[in-house]
């Protein structure tokens, strides 16, 4: 698909589309923001994100680079430094391991060490449900919830696709967007016509519950109000909080919910342990502990990696059954 | 050095058998991309067609005890180490009777009783694996010699080069071939490297480093003999140059639209079976008839493979938690 | 200091002399153990923890790397596969992020997705308090708390500095053993003449208290203890845990204290957020909700890089008095 | 080509402010030295003594619109873009008034106003960066350059070898200096590299190379201005190993007791400042009294600069938590 800079009327896009809207849009509002990644020029991305765009804009804002993540990463920051504003796509999420040192110890500090300012954003295509064994499946943001200085957005939906991924482009900072593999093609939505962003730092409730709060981002977002439809038949009212923004963390929109509801469920598919669950959890053990009325459930992947199998890869994935599970176990306390 | 002439050392029954693991590559790939084309295999399909010569030639110039760090276009050199088709298309079927359980799928497959490295697909990431296991044997005072590939574009990476330099500080038994089949995905040698050989590489580590037709089976066993005695001998690593080209699509889902058609054709003409077709019966070696027992063996072998891998039974879901930690009873004390 | 096989008598030693007599010991007793990293032979090492040992054992089983961390990680999976036990040094702990991609794509997954037994040691000397700035001072065991796979731990104590070292030797798993430059020269004790090990995965009370518990590990263990004999004072009894083993989590050590005390404190010098001390917070938000009688408080660094300015270091490290802080409004909860 | 007559092609007053940063260098470090031996500074001391023609002789090629990414031996680059005295002694004191406003130490100054990128420990993380800043001028087409530097031990990480690549691949204007001082930290080269040239590694790359005295300033300069010449005509990057010796130990707490001694009296010959007064002399541009003014007038300015630094405030604690992320207002919309 090849769009126009502005949409002309309202129109339904996929998550993928709605990212590849985004790219375009800024990169015509925008001539410092430009793209690298391995095989984004003519071929348009392994993901076909970019189909059409170096016709578009040309060889060097749409730059195929060797197949280098730390090289290219570094490339990005020593650009967005002199005042570009690079995109590098990584082509899954996995290889993001490659390019580690360059986020954490460069990108991620530079600011705080000597005030540069490294706008860049690197797009992450991650998450698992898609037959890609362990090392095209990883959910790799909690390795990066751990270094001050960066942001990592997640979003759920084609709308705050488009529009985080516009707010990431235009941060000051270096920021991570991690778009999940599973949700490209399956999900859509008519978007306005009109420039919009969603702003970094927010979470939304995607359903306005009173009973249990579940706490989520990314695709398993989906599986939560799946989770809600069915326990609203049994009178247990969910309520979905969408973080969206996973660094930094919308506190405000978590406690509320929380002292709404006093219930709270953890669910994410990355794993368990240390996983971004483990903090939200302890924000709330530790500054909203008086409204709990029930252990803080967490539902994630097991400590394993993600395994290629599929019926190993249905077991490892969080499922509807367990939010059902958690959500009874809490309304019942 | 005159190819031609030298062919003349190797054995027959050793110039067979390369020719007879050709076939059954060529063949076990081809129905790999048949099962993926109706929809039967899940993930990725990544074959080595027309680039078979290469695996199939490190493979059969090493001895019993020796290692390989093989990647993802080295089905002959798995084939050769013992792992049977049928394990191979269980592999991709994600069944239990595969070298990882269903834990990982397609060429990930490994086994060190059969002294295979199991490929990760951060490309690179077993060159350094590769340089220890070639350590240890240097330690120990071993004549073991590992036996490692990477595509053109996997030269690209940090991880080659340090690699590369350790093993040629050290002088250790390891041999890099590097498979260049002049594109890594959809990006053409000169986006990759502004050299022409990717043999320019091992002057950056005062390595030896040598070229050779990929498509011939027969120069690529000479060479790998060459470097591998090398090895033996503690004259340290040699790095050599296959060139080839892929014919297919990067994977079974692409197009490779990005090639020229041209290219294709001109190598086409050079394909390793055809080749050592020819090889053989200038040698006087073997026939039409011989020829079309192999395809007919390799045939059943392969279909034998298939029914083997369809009858395997999946892993069932809880296996998905086991074996994250190895146990004190899996090492000598 | 040049340490002998195995010490005669009851002796008194550092904190660094326990790290060096444990891999003194292991190589002695085990000729499968050798050393890798950078300046580690003639120099002994940049904190001088090897110093004589290239000439005791060779240039082989104490090999000078060259500036690559991520080859010789790598290098050092592929000896452990091959059977050997590597010990790797990170000059500084910091730089294990030039080397994040071979542990926790290559070194974490190995037994998992294939059967392959990577028995290695990462040694990190990591921790503030040095004035070491941003590079020099940090705590990167949130990076891997993260990635199935591994085993991590953190000694406070000679005694626990060589007897983890021990056991992360002989562990048939990756380990990463964290050990805390600040405490190096600044803690004696008189060890065991015999052989011993502090096992992998247990906890220690290092101080039995009554009131409030602090969860900690490695320097800060320290912190809890100087404000346990504070607190002591004015009648408020604290229970110092070290974890000792940050993966895998000794949930029964920590789950038996905080349900004497029913009121817990996280301690950790890592930042706050997506710090160790998140997930024991969810851990026991989640099992051990009824047993808890007030907020789970966390100390911790903030969440910036480590400052190098003194007046900024100090500031950002935690604080005897924030541990007294804390423990009195629990006490008083 | 012969040095020796070139030479007369540089201007005097350029030959006679070279000298001048040489001094200035050598006094500034030295002063720092003792500072450190002297007990008032925290944290390592590098030095570039013996090898300050480097920095002096690449700096004072460049422009004013350029751009340096420099390493740590590279005090003179520092001056020369504008960096005063007393800011550097501010910043080994952690004072306020330095570059990173005591956030970090020694050499890890940055000032994107006058051009310089601040370093980062890990050595070679600035190599892709420098590329990237390239590449923005590149985008641009502007007619800026890059000059960065990297240790020979650098030259073995992976980040080395991606950037160098990457550059060559897009000709980018970036300028590769190598400061081979034989050592790294204890390794010497030949444990560091199986080539007896640095140089050796640009073949890897496509890229010219070429090796200078690195104790000459007015042969790195020269080098230096032919490169930047090649970059800024759109001709790509260059490679310059310059032959030096590191005179003192890695940092000031290093003995290097594994340098031999009859080195290091060999290189006390070929002293830089030196040769440049026996240039300068031979030129006919200055004599001994001119020798001694420059001496003392870079004895003054670093006092006072020591003296600015002195005066200047420490930093306070809460400072410690500013500028993780950029704001806004510091970027153009
Ligand atoms: C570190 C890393 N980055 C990206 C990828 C995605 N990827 C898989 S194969 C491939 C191209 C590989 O090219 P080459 O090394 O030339 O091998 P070929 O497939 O051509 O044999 C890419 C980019 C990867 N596997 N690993
Ligand atoms: C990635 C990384 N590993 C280790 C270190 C520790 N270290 C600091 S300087 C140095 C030696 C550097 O040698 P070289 O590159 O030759 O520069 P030189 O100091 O000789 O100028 C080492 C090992 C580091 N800074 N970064
Ligand atoms: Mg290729
Ligand atoms: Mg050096």
């Amino acid at each position: 698909m090849t769009t126009t800079a502005q949409p002309a009327m309202p129109h339904e896009v996929t998550y993928l589309e709605a990212i590849s809207e985004a790219l375009d849009e800024e990169m015509a509002r925008d001539e410092r923001v430009f793209l690298m990644g391995e095989d984004i020029g003519p071929y348009g991305g392994a993901f076909r994100i970019t189909e059409g765009f170096q016709k578009k804009y040309g060889e060097w804002r749409v730059l195929d680079t060797p197949l280098s993540e730390s090289g290219f990463v570094g490339a990005a920051i020593g650009a967005a430094m002199m005042g570009m504003r690079p995109v590098v796509e990584m082509q899954f999420a996995d290889f993001i391991s490659c390019a580690f040192d360059q986020i954490t110890e460069v990108a991620a500090k530079n600011h705080y060490r000597w005030g540069a300012v490294v706008p860049m954003v690197i797009r992450a295509p991650f998450g698992g449900g898609v037959h890609g064994g362990p090392f095209h499946s990883e959910c790799p943001e909690g390795w990066f919830f751990h270094s001050p200085g960066l942001k990592l957005v997640a979003p759920s939906t084609p709308y705050d696709a488009k529009g985080l991924l516009k707010a990431a482009i235009r941060d000051p900072n270096p920021v991570i967007y991690f778009e999940h593999k599973f949700l490209y093609r399956r999900l859509k939505a008519v978007l306005p016509t009109e420039d919009y962003i969603v702003p970094i730092g927010k979470a939304e409730v995607k359903r306005v519950g009173r009973d249990v709060s579940v706490i989520t981002y990314g695709a398993m977002v989906h599986l939560a109000l799946e989770a809600a439809d069915l326990l609203a038949k049994e009178g247990i009212d969910l309520e979905v909080v969408d973080l969206r923004t996973l660094i930094p963390i919308d506190k405000d929109t978590i406690f509320e919910s929380v002292r709404k509801t006093s219930k709270a469920i953890m669910l994410h598919e990355d794993n368990k342990t240390g996983g971004i669950g483990a903090e939200i959890a302890a924000l709330l053990a530790e500054e909203c502990f008086d409204c709990l009325d029930g252990p803080i459930l967490r539902i994630a992947a097991p400590d394993t990696p993600v395994p290629f199998s599929t019926p190993l890869e249905e077991f490892f994935l969080p499922k509807v059954g367990d939010v059902v599970a958690a959500a009874r176990k809490l309304a019942a306390y | 050095m005159d190819v031609a002439e030298m062919v003349n050392d190797i054995k027959r029954a050793d110039l067979l058998q390369m020719y007879y693991y050709l076939r059954l590559t060529r063949t076990l790939e081809d129905r790999i991309t048949a099962l993926y084309r109706q929809g039967r295999i899940m993930g990725g399909v990544y074959t080595s067609n027309g680039m078979e010569a290469i695996a199939v030639g490190y493979a059969s110039a090493l001895e019993r005890d020796d290692i390989i760090a093989p990647y993802h276009r080295d089905m002959g050199a798995f084939l050769i180490r013992g792992i049977t088709p049928g394990e191979v298309i269980a592999q991709y079927l994600g069944k239990r009777t595969c070298p990882t359980k269903g834990k990982d799928g397609n060429v990930h497959m490994g086994d060190l009783k059969r002294g295979v490295i199991g490929f990760v697909s951060h490309l690179a990431d077993n060159l350094p694996v590769a340089t220890g296991a070639a350590l240890a044997f240097k330690i120990r005072g071993e004549s073991r010699v590992v036996v490692t590939n990477t595509g053109d574009g996997g030269t690209s990476r940090g991880d080659f080069h340090e690699a590369l330099n350790f093993a040629a500080v050290r002088k250790l038994p390891v041999v890099f071939f590097c498979n260049n089949n002049q594109y890594a995905y959809s990006t053409p040698l000169h986006l990759q490297m502004a050299i022409r050989d990717v043999v320019e590489r091992a002057k950056a580590y005062g390595m030896p480093g040598e070229i050779v037709d990929g498509n011939d089976m027969a120069a690529v066993y000479m060479a790998a003999q060459r470097a591998i005695r090398r090895a033996r001998a503690g004259e340290g690593p040699t790095f050599i140059e296959c060139k080839t080209m892929r014919m297919h699509g990067h994977s079974e889902h692409d197009s490779a639209k990005y090639v020229p058609s041209e290219l294709l054709e001109e190598w086409k003409k050079r394909d390793p079976i055809l080749k050592a077709e020819q090889l053989l019966t200038r040698l006087g070696y073997a026939d039409e008839i011989v020829f079309r027992e192999v395809g007919e063996r390799v045939k059943k072998e392969v279909e034998a493979g298939l029914e083997f891998a369809e009858q395997s039974p999946l892993p069932k879901g809880p296996e998905a938690l086991e074996g994250v930690f190895a146990t004190d009873d899996e090492v000598k004390p």
